[in-house]
């Protein structure tokens, strides 16, 4: 980009200067829609910003018309604990004794492809900042991790990048990790998903939203100072697809400073607290240039900047470079003349840089001076929120429809024929890369850190305590299954939502809100998009079925290599309240001799399935049926008996089917069980292979002591939710055993050596 | 023992966020001369006789490809000590 | 009682570890690394956490802060210090414990319940255990391999200064399986596992009576009640 | 601009996990004749103008007071860069 300074007097009177709009990722139109608003050519510096801020990963331009739905198929009852909804940073759930939280989950993909161990630290450091931004202290992390094949030489360097730099970041921030996914599939070979969610919470008064309204407020830029880290990074990698042929566009990748963040989240905090701020904005992609137009946009205000002022590590920055650098730990804050002095007495004693970039004003329009020349004289609105909108073509997968016909059953795969298959199956299923115990990567996050952590992995999902006083938390539970999503992308993301929402109700909690990050293809594909439009649809209309809202989220589009896309994966989290955490429901047997029941109903659902994947490397058919209503009514359940403690563990069925269940709630503890299928086999009309390893829905795996029986069966029947007891635990300890009548006796120490070592063999 | 020595720096124009905090804390101890302080490795690697031009390119090509990571460092020296 | 509780840039375990001051019964002191006044403190806890985002070397940089200069004049004038992971590695770097701490073996962070001996009852911060009594807290850390060279390593065995040992496994490395230390007046104990993880019922280990349960850790803040009234 | 290059290496005597890590991933490779690899740090403290002797002096003392820990490294070497 130019050294000699593009002014708005000279892109006035040079109309015709040829600009590099297209190698910054924007389109013809879109470069004229610039000149449009402008009333003349963009100076290099607003062009800057317009590219950034109207990427897609900045502009949502192609997700937008889909993501309404969010906002529109929700009904009164279900804003109530709405604080803040969709659009802000984060969206605020009130948790009730004048708590309330945030919690968002966004993606990291394409840096952590390039740089793993960088893209996906400073992943984590990204969504913390957001949280910390409505004015909440964040309180867990969570990371759902997509890489390719096992067998592929490149995972290793992306699985150890990637855990190496959560574990790092995280673990130095001093926020527990509470949970996750792992998958593996060629899918995500040349484009793995790092998606990081963090939670925050906070008192109802001290909510905060970034905007900048009041002319005067002083502009302060404090944190890390800027440097060249991943400028154009916004625009090139969220615009620009990896192809294995031609040059890959490789920007330059940030380097995150967990430290410099930790030090940075007490500093913001303190300043909160002190009432010395009217908001602050966190920098991530596209840095000043999003943080000066979206401050001003939100406020309903302008900005006057002297960009000169910023603090730069490399004196040879340019204007242009200032204004796209992706530095990290940075934050913009509004600042009221009268609290300056108070402001930087708290950001001295925490050692954190700052300086004064100017103030807001009364006119709507952004202005950035370079040493007393205006560079940028832009509306603010038409750089953050009014960017291009598309309506991309869409066109229903000519693929699709054979793929959905080529069934387990249509394809004759073969089932079980002896207990001796069925146990070997149960062995290759569970010991699977997808299956196997994730300990040799969460224990290298710290999930103690706090105090407060109540559950945590190998848990259905994460809980964390709020109040110390009277226990109140809030548990989390995110789930995405791309083999779904492929098969049925409308299903696929209800079943993510569905997943969720169950690992929830396990714990004991009841589900408040949904995030999610949407991981697609490129937008511009036709099919992509109908995929996209189908799982906005689907998740939509599946929280209005469930009664909780979208509280917000993230989309990333472009992950694919050449022009092959990944499955559908939205990823979607789910928020619950517990009032106390005391009551939380871990996922395995506690004790000896209670008696385990299965609670839902067991179809021949294999289609999409593990097993389908395992045992016979297939991919077709639909997958199971979504019941929403049932999902419900099985939470409620759950919460009624947590209620009066009757559960002695909860365990959701999802993937492997109930042999996944019954071996991790056994090994959860260490507790043996006896399990029969026959009864299960005969209710429901389903041959072994399926009593095993189908993956129907709304089940759920429970131990209740013997005293409970009467008061558990009960409070089944009377909500009718189909209950059958299907076994017993068992002694723990030395020769506990796993006993599955007709397929065979487990012990349980060699089951654990089986399922914990596939990891570690692999990358240990 | 003889020894190819492999000098690895952070790339200049990205965070180093090692020689930050060190330069910070050289400050506060009164060394107001030191503009910026940077973090790298030194890396040794012994070998049983004197290397061999083929042992120096070896060496060469496991510190471009394995003992630096080329995104976010720079090989800034190779050389030979014994 | 008073028990200050230290908080570097960079500290993260300094709210578990005032928890734990508060549940044994004495109140906290917060103490901040610009200050060099003790506040009178009857004892100091340095927590664990990524003081200065442990670059250079662990505990390096805290190690020079104005409240670490305080602290080790009065850990040698007989002030109860216990430090906890960074906390230990802190003791170390400003020589009131021997040897280095250095990154794990397997070159991974490892977060894991920790069983341990407790070789050493007549500390501050140990005097409520029994001899010998194996004990359960957390463990979490990227640089907590024990290293010191021979003559230390024998001195350190002969005169009975190691306080704490890795049981069932060596979770870093360390030399010895050595987990934790104590200085020859036995007031100043560093050790590398977390008993401020291991105070509260709902929020410890996992033990076999019931999930999470386990409170081992209470027993180090206990102890120095007791030690501080006794003396 | 003017540097002080200071060396920092893990003392002979102690084992260096990282070094020993690197030296059989080296040897999977493939690397036979490779002894052993010690991983170290290399320093770099910039400066505005050439160092006077006693900015020598000064980056010796902190050196061997703060950049390294004499219990279990030695400061293999300090020079200056321009
Ligand atoms: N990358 C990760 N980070 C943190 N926790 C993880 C990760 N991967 C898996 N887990 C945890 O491992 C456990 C098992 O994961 P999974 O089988 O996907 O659970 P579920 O089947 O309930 O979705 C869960 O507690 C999950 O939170
Ligand atoms: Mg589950």
């Amino acid at each position: 980009m130019s050294q000699v300074v593009d002014t708005t007097a000279v892109a006035a009177a040079t109309p015709d200067k040829a600009q590099p709009w297209k190698e910054l990722g924007l389109k013809e139109d879109e470069y004229n829609r610039i000149k449009d608003i402008l009333g003349r050519r963009p100076t290099s510096g607003e062009l800057a910003m317009y590219s950034v801020m109207w990427s897609e990963h900045c502009s949502y331009k192609s997700s937008k018309i889909y993501l309404r739905q969010f906002g529109e198929k929700v009904t009164d009852e279900m804003k109530t604990h709405l604080m803040v909804g969709m659009g802000e940073n984060a969206g605020v759930v009130d948790i009730g004794e004048g708590w309330a939280v945030t919690f968002k989950v966004e993606s990291h993909n394409h840096p952590s492809y390039i740089e793993p161990f960088q893209g996906a630290a400073t992943g984590v450091g990204g969504i913390v900042r957001d949280i910390l931004t409505m004015g909440a202290r964040p309180i867990a992390v969570m990371d759902q991790l997509r890489f390719g094949a096992v067998e592929n030489p490149d995972t290793a360097r992306v699985v150890h990048g990637v855990v190496d730099g959560i574990s790092f970041y995280g673990n130095c921030l001093g926020l527990p990790n509470i949970g996750g996914e792992t998958v593996f599939d060629k899918v995500y070979q040349g484009n793995p998903l790092v998606n990081a969610l963090s939670v925050g919470a906070l008192r109802h008064e001290d909510l905060k939203l970034a905007k900048a309204s009041n002319p005067g407020d002083l502009v302060i830029l404090f944190g890390a100072r800027t440097g060249a880290d991943g400028i154009g990074g916004v625009s090139v990698l969220a615009s620009e697809t990896f192809d294995s042929t031609g040059p890959s566009r490789r920007p330059a990748v940030q380097v995150g400073d967990p430290f410099a963040e930790k030090v940075l989240i007490e500093c913001c905090l303190e300043l909160y607290h002190a009432g010395v701020v009217a908001g602050i904005q966190d920098l991530g992609g596209a840095g000043i240039s999003c943080a000066t137009s979206e401050l001003a946009s939100n406020g309903g205000a302008g900005m006057r900047v002297d960009l000169e002022k910023v603090l730069k590590r490399d004196e040879s920055l340019t204007p242009e470079e200032i204004l796209m650098s992706e530095s990290q730990e940075r934050m913009m804050g509004i600042v009221p003349k009268k609290d300056l002095k108070a402001f930087t007495a708290i950001v001295d004693k925490w050692e954190v840089e700052y300086s004064i970039l100017g103030e807001v004003i009364g006119e709507d329009r952004l202005y950035i001076n370079w040493h007393g020349e205006e560079i940028v004289n832009v509306p603010p609105r038409t750089v953050a929120h009014d960017g291009p909108v598309y309506e991309r073509p869409v066109a229903y997968p000519t693929w699709i429809d054979a793929l959905n016909a080529n069934s387990v059953n249509a394809a004759g795969l073969a089932r079980a024929e002896s207990a001796t298959d069925l146990a070997a199956q149960l062995l290759e299923v569970v010991t699977s890369p997808n299956q196997a115990d994730k300990s040799w990567i969460t224990d290298q996050y710290d999930h103690y850190v706090g105090g407060n952590t109540a559950l945590s992995q190998p848990d259905d999902s994460g809980m964390v305590r709020v109040s110390e006083e009277t226990g109140l938390g809030v548990s989390i539970a995110t789930d995405a299954n791309g083999r779904y999503g492929q098969l049925d992308p409308y299903a696929g993301a209800q079943l993510a939502l569905a997943e969720a929402y169950r690992n929830v109700a396990t714990g004991g909690a009841v589900p408040m809100a949904v995030t999610n990050c949407l991981n697609f293809g490129s937008p511009e594909n036709p099919e992509v998009m109908w995929q996209f439009k189908q799982a906005t649809a689907g998740l939509a209309d599946g929280c209005l079925e469930l009664g909780i809202p979208v509280t917000g989220g993230n989309v990333s589009f472009y992950n694919q290599t050449g022009d092959v896309a990944i499955h559908p994966t939205p990823v979607v989290g789910v928020l619950g309240v517990i009032d106390d955490v005391a009551r939380r429901v871990p996922s395995g047997w506690q004790d000896q001799g209670n008696n385990i029941y299965l609670l839902g109903t067991t179809r021949d659902e294999l289609d999409g399935s593990v097993w389908s994947e395992v045992i016979h490397q297939h991919l077709g058919g639909k997958p199971p049926v979504v019941d929403l209503a049932g999902e419900k009514a099985l939470a409620e359940l759950l919460h009624g008996a947590s209620l009066q403690g009757l559960l002695e563990s909860a365990h959701d069925l999802s993937e492997g089917g109930l042999a996944q269940a019954v071996v991790e709630s056994s090994l959860r503890f260490g507790i043996g069980a006896r399990i029969w299928l026959g009864e299960l086999m005969e209710r429901d009309g389903v041959d072994a292979t399926s009593a095993l390893f189908s993956e129907s829905t709304g089940r759920v795996l429970v131990s209740v002591g013997r005293e409970d029986d009467v008061k558990f069966v009960g409070l089944c029947e009377a909500r009718n939710i189909p209950v059958l007891r299907i076994g017993v635990t068992d002694v723990k300890g030395e020769g506990a055993t796993l006993a599955i009548k007709d397929v065979a006796d487990f012990n349980l120490a060699e089951l654990r050596q089986g399922w914990t070592q596939t990891i570690p063999e692999l990358f240990g | 023992m003889p020894k190819i020595i492999v000098e690895v720096m952070p790339k200049a124009d990205l965070l180093d966020p090692q020689g930050k905090a060190v330069a910070n804390a050289l400050h506060r101890q009164g060394y107001g001369k030191i503009q910026n302080v940077r973090i790298g490795k030194r890396i040794e690697i012994h070998l049983a006789a004197a290397p061999t031009e083929e042992d120096l390119q070896g060496a060469r090509e496991i510190a471009d490809s394995f003992l630096s990571n080329g995104v976010i460092e720079d090989v800034v020296n190779i050389h030979v000590e014994d | 009682m008073k028990i200050g509780v230290v908080t570097f840039p960079g500290t993260l375990d300094d709210r578990d570890a005032a928890r734990a001051v508060r549940i044994a019964g004495a109140e906290v002191v917060n103490l901040w690394h610009a200050d060099d006044n003790l506040q009178k403190v009857d004892a100091v806890v340095l927590p664990g956490g990524f003081s200065y985002g442990d670059y250079l070397r662990c505990g390096a940089i805290a190690a020079q802060a104005p409240i670490t200069q305080a602290i080790v004049k009065a850990a040698n004038g007989g002030l109860p210090v216990l430090g906890i992971c960074n906390g230990f590695q802190v003791l170390v770097e400003s020589h009131l414990l021997p040897g280095g701490l250095i990154r794990n073996e397997k070159q991974h962070f490892i977060c894991r319940d920790q069983k341990l001996r407790v070789e050493n009852v007549d500390t501050a911060w140990t005097n409520q255990f029994e001899l010998n009594q194996e004990i359960t807290i957390p463990l979490k850390n990227g640089e907590g391999g024990y290293i010191a060279d021979a003559e230390t390593l024998k001195r350190l065995e002969g005169e009975g200064l190691v306080a704490f040992r890795y049981l069932d496994m060596n979770p870093n490395g360390s030399m010895n399986d050595i987990a934790g230390l104590r200085n020859e007046r036995g007031n100043v104990v560093g050790l590398m596992p977390h008993p401020e993880h291991a105070v509260e019922a709902g929020f410890g280990p996992n033990t076999d009576a019931a999930m999470k349960s386990g409170i081992d850790g209470l027993k180090f803040f206990t102890s120095v009640l007791k030690a501080v009234v006794n003396a």
